[in-house]
């Protein structure tokens, strides 16, 4: 038989569960080192307070919202192409979605970390939530950060119930394939999916209205994070712009991610027959669409920045690129406008070292972007009086590369435990076994 | 094949381990130099961590009473020898804290009476010949944030009572009221001296008192 | 207060500090705090109740008035005395009286080579060493600051019954103007220069606004002669100098002569003035030899200009000034008497330059009475030596030798608080107690009698230097000798047994000394001089009946003040003195200009003063030399490299500052910093430039030349520690310091309706204005009060006053040189400074920036918490113990005027006992900034409910801390709302502008723009191009009547 | 879901269990069933098939949908009261001057809200509607093939005299095996 088929696609997705080889566990060593380096750079700071980081004021944010910037935007993917692609019907969304979905979830977990750690008194932070107290004060909720706190526990609450809804059908398969307590864990996990016709008809209108609900989602969080400093008006950051420009960067950084993940995965782990560089291909466009639309919007920024014959906003905007921080404005549009160019060659984005390459680059690029608005605004803002030059020192590196250990260390748990392409949707797309196809090829 | 090595739950519960104990590990990330002006004193498990605000939503439970250096005895003072608050508390009217009197105006009385069978009295004495300050321990303690001003609630018409409780019932004097934001509030948002008080302009009076620069200082 | 002990004072601060624990926290599972009685309290006393003290600032020689706050015991603010006609505000090194106090390297109690004694001994060891060094016919001596009022005669008494050999000297002193007043007047005293009445003021190097004696005073009559609303003038200020200065920062016209050749062109200006005006009187023949072509020729500077100059001098009521910088070379003397020559020309004498109110220093030695003290000292001839309160190890030039001069005396003591780089080897230390615990007095000022009283006791086992000098009287003066009456011309007295050299051409004046008494000696204490010498000499001059009462007031008003008119000296000179000019050479000139936080150095251990950053260059918690940008360029200089700077003398390696008011013949380092030995906060922080001086001498007065000694520079390896707070030389072509020009604020008077500021604004829809509609949203609604401030910017001259007073007052922590590199400065006050200019119209601004309480603050939308939030009285209200520490408020200020702590900031042990107990001290993470002071509102508004009333305006105008500091009177603070307030006029004012008005913040602050003579003024504040139309014609602002 | 056919009274006997390999053979036994008037069954599959779903509930749609429309409501009334009761419970001069109530910003905590709820509405419909964690489900619904490569189906309350034809009618579709059905029908396994 050509292709796989449905007991092929069971045995190839769950392959790579449970036993680690010795490349897995290196992998995992190192995620959990650059956790444990994160979590001792996090602790200098809560002992000694803020200081240890390389704030300089008027800069007052830094790497740490640069990098939830960043890790917001990269769960967007994981989203955009369970929900978007789902209602869109389109297929080639079925072998990457799981992965680019728990990226979702592992991004958004990391993502929240960050404002629990830039905040000055982290053993406050539960101030950011409305929550009854004798003092009777609640929060004020014309801050941007406040709609932060509810979009970004929104998004998180509303991916993992539909990854998690998602995953059901596939750990009843898992279970099906297990034996022993393992067995019985995956048995719970799936809450005693049977695929029964009852099961199926409202799991896929329930499934039908997750993706319609988190479509929405998608926009709105991104605009929100875009909000924080759109709706702030320091020079650079007061923009209506803000928000399409800010969805489609995360798309682009997603989408990057999601190819700088998927790739060594299907390598890995054998699942070339459903990732096909078909999948990357689109992935690939999809990052040519949206760097396009930041192109674009760069382009904007700069136009409206001059043509407002706003002192301010130009000032800031000809700093970006002659100032202290030319090198960051220069990374960002090299990475973001002109690395993935090479992509409209199909050779290239049919070419795997290609794909990986430039979506590291894209990745590196989009971090860049956060770091040029953030740093380069607040550092020449209004008043001269108050222009610096901050550079983050190692404790804020660290925890940066901590918060990679963190998603990695998620992730790669991730795919030991749980099938990383969706068994239930890979056959769906499948041509199921027909009697009457036997029979003709019979004859 | 499909079962979770043992060996693969200990390394995940260990490296875990590892990142909790290298972030509790400190060294001082300023230089020496610089450590003389800043402070690294934040304890990893700090008592604010378990602050009262999730805490006190339900009311903060009033504390033992307080061993004080001297039995004073609030009641004798006040019902049988007839004296008033503001007798000792005498800047409870003029200023912001009520006081404490000095010894020498407990002396004034003292003196006076014999201190034969007791024991306190003798305390009392011991600190006046030593010239020393009576430790009293603050029954009362707002947080150093806090600006309360006696002379405005005293004046305005608020009883001792109701902040300090039956005193002229006690003997040492133990605290009644939680002395919480909510608590001081109770009253900020409806006291029957503002109306007394300020009458038509009760209403912004109302809001000023809820104006959070009225008591954070 | 004066019958408190030591133990009352520790007991009080147990009070207290109980009440100031530091954290924003609360826990509730700490119960024990404890609450001490006082075992005898004051019927004054209240506690929680701040108790007020008039007194006199120690600081440096001015002896200004002083406010001492007092709480519980613990003097915790100092502001200017408003009583007291010497100043209006309180400089910055005055607040470091407040600092020395609670220094953590305060001396607890006497040493002898390092380790502690007890009183007794100690003295009883320096009787005997003076008796000893009197046996054996060796000198006993006092090199000591300048002393006024009755420390000055108790010395007098003193050294007339042992034969004490006093030099009195200043490293920032007035030997050279003193010498000039000699030769000029024939008087012992300087005039005092009243500069209210001037409309030209040409200063040669007087560093009036900042550190020169009498710069408070002359601070006043500067706003005054500044400020267009008093007489529809503003007067023009031409400086001559080397440099440009904290002082001729502020210059109109800046002209700095070629090194060396200042009194060239003061007595070239001086003949043009004399040919201007067709004067005829004696001095006339002075200047017939001057020869203006050699000295334009010389200086560099156009004859052109010289007779514009002289225009101005002549054709308006002026005032010429000497000292500072171009004063200090050899040729000091020569250029005061230059100047005062053209004063005389100018018709100034009387007028300006007036007596009346002069400034006596008491007795006034040069650095040559200094150097022939020491050269005594290092023969063996010297057995006792006592320094009061200078610090010669660092002040003196090396070539000196002052250390090895010490070591050959044989017992040293000095009268110090805390340690300087003199004290060393095997001297004696005698702690005092500083300005406010010691009793004292001081008249520097004819006619101004201030008084120092106690504050608070002792906190350290100290005296003051009257005590001791009453201890040592009692016992060493014999009872009949002292009884006869000894007439002793204090100044002179040494001079026979100084070495020969020593100020010879200085005609001394006999100043009249009241003859000594025994009964001097016979006082309980030094407070008891005091009273018994203001019973005897100064209550007669009340006209007062009752002492008791006159007492009582005095101390009540801070000493006594009696009127005093203009009066008129006669020149008497015949010759002036000859110009010897620097020495040639094709290196720059060095010049060393004294820090005003530092002063002379003597500050260096305040950890404030070095904190607070210079206001030219903005750098702090070093030294730094001043190069011309050309200079920089030339020398491929980067941004973080050192600079070594090395004379005849010896070299320093420091680094540097592009400074656009210094010519490239010119390098200029501050003083103040380089102590070996300074304690804590000034030990080995930068170079001591006097390292580089080779102890070259002005003839006439002996004063030491701080100026003209050839230096090379050249770049040197290692990075520079310097940091600039201010980020940007410049504005940037932003409006953010505006100016306007002289004509249109003097065409313009205050009070008609109208802005003179050209600013950009948006115009509005005129549609929705006929509708009423300007805003979006409404103006917050303000019942009773709307705090706000105005700020002058004409007067302010970026002293920085201000901004200490605002540290000290709301616990503002410092932070130290590696944090302050890090630009992590927590004053709430941030002191902008923009060099706009270059050349002759240099045009810095200074402005102070502070949180500007915007009714519609974009800092309180973006707090997700409500840490912030705006009050009923307008206050942009900060409540530290909600706040999570986002930081989202702080991005979003366009002021940049929050401040975060990113430290739990440390306080050493014995500074907690100045912290305010009426402000929060902050804990890590928290943000924080400016609160218009909201305890001081909050207890005006607190005594003014008593009667029922809201706070007048009389109340509030100088309420918050830097509105009581300004020494200018540049801030006004008040109810907005009430328009009769004075600020709500000076809302109005036409150079009234709103920072970044365009972002319709509406702040609570507006600032009231500078105004520039045309000549020099930039053409257009904003720089922007935006539409002529748009200009002048609707303020950027259009906020509530 | 399952409709309630009437059954005679009569013992049942263990539901009747047909596994498939082939899709249109499945079609055929529920089709057959259905024609047969037995309709209560369970059909398992690895992945959702809309012929199934087609068959068996003839185009009416879950009703998860008026779960979702719930929680969006309750969401967004219960998201703006928060927000607006929480302003208004300590009034203050709000930042630029914006009212206390101040809809625009409400408006994002409000869709927050809306499409929390109806998320968690639709999960919990979810969980209600397939009740799951699976309850009510017979034993021989429990199959490791029918999540791989098999499909299957269970007639549930088979009565005894009707085993025999359910039997058939699921062995003639073309299941691959078919057990249960009491002990007359234990081995009629029909391999086809």
């Amino acid at each position: 038989m050509k292709g796989p088929t449905y007991s092929s696609v069971n045995r190839d997705v769950l392959a790579p569960l449970f036993t680690p080889n010795a490349a897995y566990m290196g992998a995992l060593t190192a995620a959990l080192a650059a956790l444990a380096w994160g979590g001792y750079c996090w602790a200098q700071q809560l002992v000694h307070g803020l200081g240890v980081a390389g704030y300089r004021p008027p800069v007052f944010w830094g790497v740490y919202i640069t990098t939830f910037v960043f890790w917001v935007g990269i769960g967007h993917a994981g989203t955009l192409i369970s929900a978007v692609l789902f209602l869109t019907r389109s297929r080639w969304r079925t072998g990457i979605y799981r992965a680019a979905e728990a990226m979702t979830i592992f991004a958004v977990m990391t993502a929240a970390l960050f404002p629990a750690i830039h905040v000055g008194r982290a053993w406050y932070a539960y101030f950011l939530f409305p929550y009854p107290n004798q003092r009777q004060l609640w929060v004020n909720f014309k801050s941007p950060l406040m709609w932060d706190v509810f979009a970004v526990s929104t998004y998180f609450t509303v991916s993992t119930v539909f990854f998690f809804i998602g995953l059901v059908p596939d750990m009843a398969a898992v279970r099906d394939s297990t034996r022993g307590y393992t067995q019985k864990l995956y048995a719970v996990m799936c809450l005693g999916w049977r695929g029964t016709d009852r099961q199926w008809r409202h799991y896929m209108a329930a499934y039908g209205f997750f993706a319609a609900l988190a479509t929405p989602l998608v926009l709105s969080v991104h605009s929100v994070v875009s909000w924080d400093f759109a709706m702030a008006q320091t020079p650079g950051w007061h923009s209506t712009i803000f928000p399409p420009y800010f969805v489609a960067g995360a798309i682009f950084s997603g989408c990057a991610m999601v190819i700088t993940l998927m790739l060594p995965l299907t390598k890995i782990f054998k699942l070339e027959d459903y990732i096909h560089v078909w999948h990357f291909e689109h992935l690939a466009k999809l990052c040519l669409f949206t760097g396009g639309i930041l192109t674009y919007a760069y382009g904007t920024e700069y136009f409206i920045a001059w043509y407002s014959d706003n002192i301010y906003e130009w000032g800031t905007f000809v700093d970006r690129v002659v100032g202290n921080y030319w090198w960051v404005f220069a990374t960002m549009v090299f990475c973001n406008c002109l690395a993935p160019l090479p992509w409209y060659f199909k050779k290239v984005r049919t070419s795997y070292l290609w794909l990986f390459v430039i979506s590291i680059l894209i990745n590196v690029g989009m971090w860049f972007e956060r770091y040029n608005i953030i740093a380069s605004s607040l550092s020449h803002s209004f008043d001269p009086a108050g222009w610096v030059y901050y550079v983050p020192t190692y404790i804020e590196w660290g925890i940066m590369l901590g918060s990679f250990g963190w998603f990695f260390t998620w992730f790669l748990l991730f795919v030991k435990i749980m099938p990383s392409v969706a068994i239930a949707e890979v056959k769906e797309m499948m041509r199921p076994p027909l009697k009457s196809d036997e029979e003709v090829a019979a004859k | 094949m499909r079962q979770l090595p043992g060996a693969f739950l200990v390394f995940a519960v260990i490296s875990a381990a590892v990142v909790g104990s290298a972030g509790c590990a400190t060294n001082a990330a300023d230089s020496a130099a610089e450590a003389a002006f800043t402070r690294g004193t934040k304890n990893l498990l700090p008592n604010e961590l378990f602050d009262d605000n999730l805490v006190t939503a339900v009311g903060k439970p009033l504390e033992e009473p307080i061993e004080q250096p001297i039995v004073f005895p609030h009641d004798r003072h006040v019902q049988t020898l007839g004296m008033e608050c503001q007798y000792c508390h005498s800047g409870a009217r003029k200023g912001v804290h009520a006081g404490v009197p000095p010894t020498q105006l407990c002396m004034g009385c003292h003196n006076l009476v014999p201190t034969e069978g007791r024991p306190e009295l003798d305390k009392l004495k011991d600190y006046y010949a030593k010239e020393e300050p009576i430790p009293w321990v603050k029954v009362h303690d707002l947080p150093d944030f806090v600006y309360f001003n006696h002379k405005r609630h005293v004046t305005g018409g608020v009883q001792c009572q109701e902040c300090h409780g039956q005193v002229q019932e006690m003997g040492v004097a133990e605290r009644v009221a939680t002395l919480e934001m909510g608590w001081c509030l109770d009253c900020h948002a409806q006291h029957d001296s503002i109306d007394e008080n300020y009458g038509t302009k009760a209403e912004l009076r109302r809001a000023e008192l809820k104006d959070c620069y009225t008591c954070h200082k | 207060m004066a019958t408190m002990n030591r133990r009352d004072f520790l007991r009080n601060s147990a009070i207290a500090s109980s009440a100031t624990a530091v954290a924003c926290t609360w826990d509730p599972k700490v119960p024990v705090e404890n609450v001490l009685p006082y075992v005898h309290q004051d019927d004054d006393v209240l506690p929680g109740v701040a108790q007020y003290f008039a007194t006199t600032c120690t600081a440096c020689a001015s002896a200004c008035g002083m406010v001492v706050r007092v709480k519980e015991g613990r003097a915790i603010h100092v502001s200017g005395n408003p009583d007291n006609p010497s100043a209006v505000g309180l400089c910055t090194r005055g607040h470091m009286v407040l600092t020395e106090t609670y220094n953590p390297d305060r001396f607890a109690g006497p040493l002898k080579a390092g380790q502690p004694a007890t009183w007794d001994d100690t003295l009883a060891g320096l009787q005997q060493a003076v008796t000893q060094a009197r046996t054996d016919g060796k000198a006993v001596a006092w090199l000591g600051q300048y002393r006024t009022g009755s420390l000055r005669r108790l010395l007098d008494e003193l050294g007339a019954g042992i034969g004490l050999r006093r030099v009195h000297w200043d490293a920032l002193g007035v030997e050279t103007l003193l010498a000039a007043s000699r030769i000029a007047f024939n008087k012992d005293v300087l005039p005092t220069y009243d500069l209210a009445e001037a409309r030209t003021i040409v200063s040669f190097g007087m560093d009036f606004l900042s550190t020169s004696v009498d710069a408070m005073h002359m601070i006043d009559g500067w706003s005054k002669a500044r400020d267009p609303k008093q007489g529809a003038f503003v007067a023009r200020y031409v400086a001559f100098e080397p440099r440009v200065s904290v002082t001729s920062s502020q210059a109109d016209n800046f002209l700095p002569p070629t090194p060396g050749t200042e009194a060239l062109v003061a007595m070239a200006l001086a003949r043009i003035v004399h040919d201007k005006v067709k004067y005829s009187g004696p001095a006339s023949a002075l200047v017939s030899g001057v020869d203006v072509a050699a000295a334009v020729q010389a200086s560099g500077i156009s004859q052109e200009k010289l007779e514009q100059v002289a225009g101005w001098i002549t054709e308006q009521p002026s005032v010429v000034l000497p000292g500072g910088h171009a004063n200090a070379s050899v040729d000091g003397t020569a250029l005061a008497v230059a100047t005062l020559l053209i004063n005389e020309y100018a018709g100034n004498i009387g007028r300006s330059v007036v007596f009346g109110r002069e400034l006596d220093l008491g007795p006034v030695n040069s650095y040559a009475d200094v150097k022939a003290l020491l050269e005594d000292a290092r023969a063996g001839r010297v057995g006792v030596l006592f320094v009061d309160g200078v610090n010669p190890v660092y002040n003196l030039p090396i070539g000196d030798n002052v250390a090895e001069a010490l070591a050959a005396v044989g017992t040293v003591a000095h009268f110090a608080s805390g340690p300087n780089d003199s004290i060393v080897g095997a001297a004696i230390v005698l702690p005092t107690g500083g300005g406010l615990e010691d009793w004292g007095d001081a008249e520097v000022i004819a006619g101004l009698h201030s008084m120092q009283q106690p504050t608070m006791n002792p906190a350290q086992d100290t005296r003051s230097v009257g005590d001791v000098l009453l201890a040592l009287g009692k016992v060493l003066v014999p009872a009949a000798a002292a009884a006869t009456e000894v007439p002793a011309p204090a100044a002179t007295e040494a001079a026979p047994a100084l070495a020969d050299g020593a100020s010879p051409a200085v005609p001394a004046a006999a100043p009249a000394v009241v003859a000594p008494t025994r009964a001097g000696f016979d006082a309980a204490d030094f407070g008891a001089y005091v009273k018994a010498r203001w019973e005897r000499e100064i209550f007669p001059l009340s006209g007062a009946t009752d002492f008791t009462r006159f007492w009582v007031e005095t101390l009540q008003r801070g000493g006594f003040f009696q009127d005093a008119t203009k009066v008129r000296a006669d020149l008497v000179l015949t010759t002036a003195p000859a110009i010897a000019g620097i020495a040639a050479g094709t290196e720059p000139a060095l010049v060393i200009f004294p820090s005003p936080h530092l002063g002379d150095g003597r500050h260096a251990n305040q950890p404030w003063a070095q904190e607070l950053p210079d206001p030219l260059s903005t750098y702090s918690w070093t030294s730094w030399v001043e190069i011309a940008p050309a200079t920089a360029k030339k020398l491929g200089l980067g941004e973080s490299d050192k600079v070594k700077i090395k004379t005849d003398a010896g070299e320093i390696e420091v680094g540097y500052f592009a400074s656009p008011g210094v010519p490239e013949n010119v390098v200029a380092v501050n003083l103040g910093n380089g102590h070996e030995q300074m304690g804590r906060y000034g030990t080995g922080r930068g170079a001591n430039p006097v390292r580089l001086l080779v102890s070259a001498t002005d003839p006439v007065s002996g004063a030491l030349a701080y100026y003209g000694t050839r230096a090379t520079v050249s770049r040197a390896a290692g990075a520079s520690d310097v940091f600039a707070a201010v980020g940007n030389i410049d504005q940037d072509g932003r409006p953010i310091a505006n100016t306007v020009t002289v004509d249109e604020a003097v065409a313009k008077l205050e009070g008609e309706a109208g802005s003179i500021v050209h600013l950009h604004s948006i115009p509005l829809d005129e549609r929705l204005v006929s509708q009423g509609i300007t805003d979006m949203y409404p103006e917050p609604q303000h019942p009773t009060y709307r705090f706000g401030m105005a700020i002058d910017t004409n007067v302010c001259n970026g002293c920085m006053a201000c901004v200490v007073a605002c540290n000290l007052e709301n616990n503002i922590p410092f932070i130290g040189p590696d944090q302050t590199r890090k630009s992590r400065f927590m004053s709430w006050i941030r002191m902008d400074r923009f060099w706009e200019g270059e050349g002759e119209h240099q045009d810095v601004r200074h402005m102070p920036s502070l949180c500007q309480h915007c009714a519609h603050a974009p800092c309180e939308g973006v707090c997700p918490v409500l840490a912030t939030y705006h009050n009923l009285d307008g206050l942009n209200a900060m409540i530290y113990n909600r706040c999570v520490g986002t930081r989202y408020c702080a991005n979003n200020c366009p002021y940049t005027a929050r401040r975060f702590n990113f430290h739990t900031w440390q306080w050493p042990e014995s500074m907690h006992l100045m912290l305010n107990p009426d402000v929060s001290t902050r804990e890590m993470g928290v943000m924080e900034k400016c609160t218009f002071c909201v305890q001081r509102i909050r207890a005006a508004k607190d005594s003014w409910r008593d009667v029922g009333q809201t706070v007048p305006d009389q109340a509030l105008q100088k309420l918050t801390a830097c509105a009581s500091a300004c020494p200018s009177g540049a801030i006004t603070f008040g109810n907005a709302k009430d328009a009769e307030s004075t600020v709500a006029k000076k809302w109005e004012s036409p150079r009234a502008y709103t920072l970044l008005g365009e972002l319709n913040t509406k702040p609570g602050i507006r600032y009231l723009a500078r105004a520039r003579f045309s000549d020099g003024a930039v053409s257009d504040a904003g720089g922007h191009g935006s539409a002529p139309a748009n200009h002048g014609a609707a303020p950027a602002h259009h906020e509530e009547g | 879901m399952s409709v309630s056919v009437p059954v005679e009274a009569a013992a049942t006997v263990a539901p009747i269990k047909a596994v498939y390999k082939h899709l249109d053979c499945l079609v055929t036994g529920i089709d057959g069933l259905k024609r047969a008037g037995f309709r209560d069954i369970h059909v398992m599959t690895p992945f959702p098939r809309h012929e199934v779903e087609e068959l068996i509930y003839e185009g009416e749609p879950s009703p998860v949908r008026w779960f979702t429309l719930m929680g969006g409501l309750f969401g967004a009334t219960m998201a703006f009261t928060m927000t607006a009761l929480m302003s208004a419970n300590w009034p203050m001069i709000m930042p630029g001057g914006k009212p206390l109530v101040s809809i625009p910003p409400f408006i994002i905590i409000t869709f927050e809200g809306t499409i929390l709820w109806a998320s968690m509405f639709t999960f919990a419909a979810l969980l209600l509607l397939c009740r799951l964690p699976a309850r009510g489900l017979p034993k021989e619904v429990e199959d490791p093939r029918f999540s791989n490569d098999h499909f299957g189906i269970v007639v549930e309350r088979v009565g005894a005299h009707n085993a025999a034809q359910i039997k058939s009618i699921l062995a003639h579709s073309g299941a691959i095996e078919v057990t249960g059905g009491g002990e007359d029908a234990a081995h009629g396994a029909h391999h086809g």
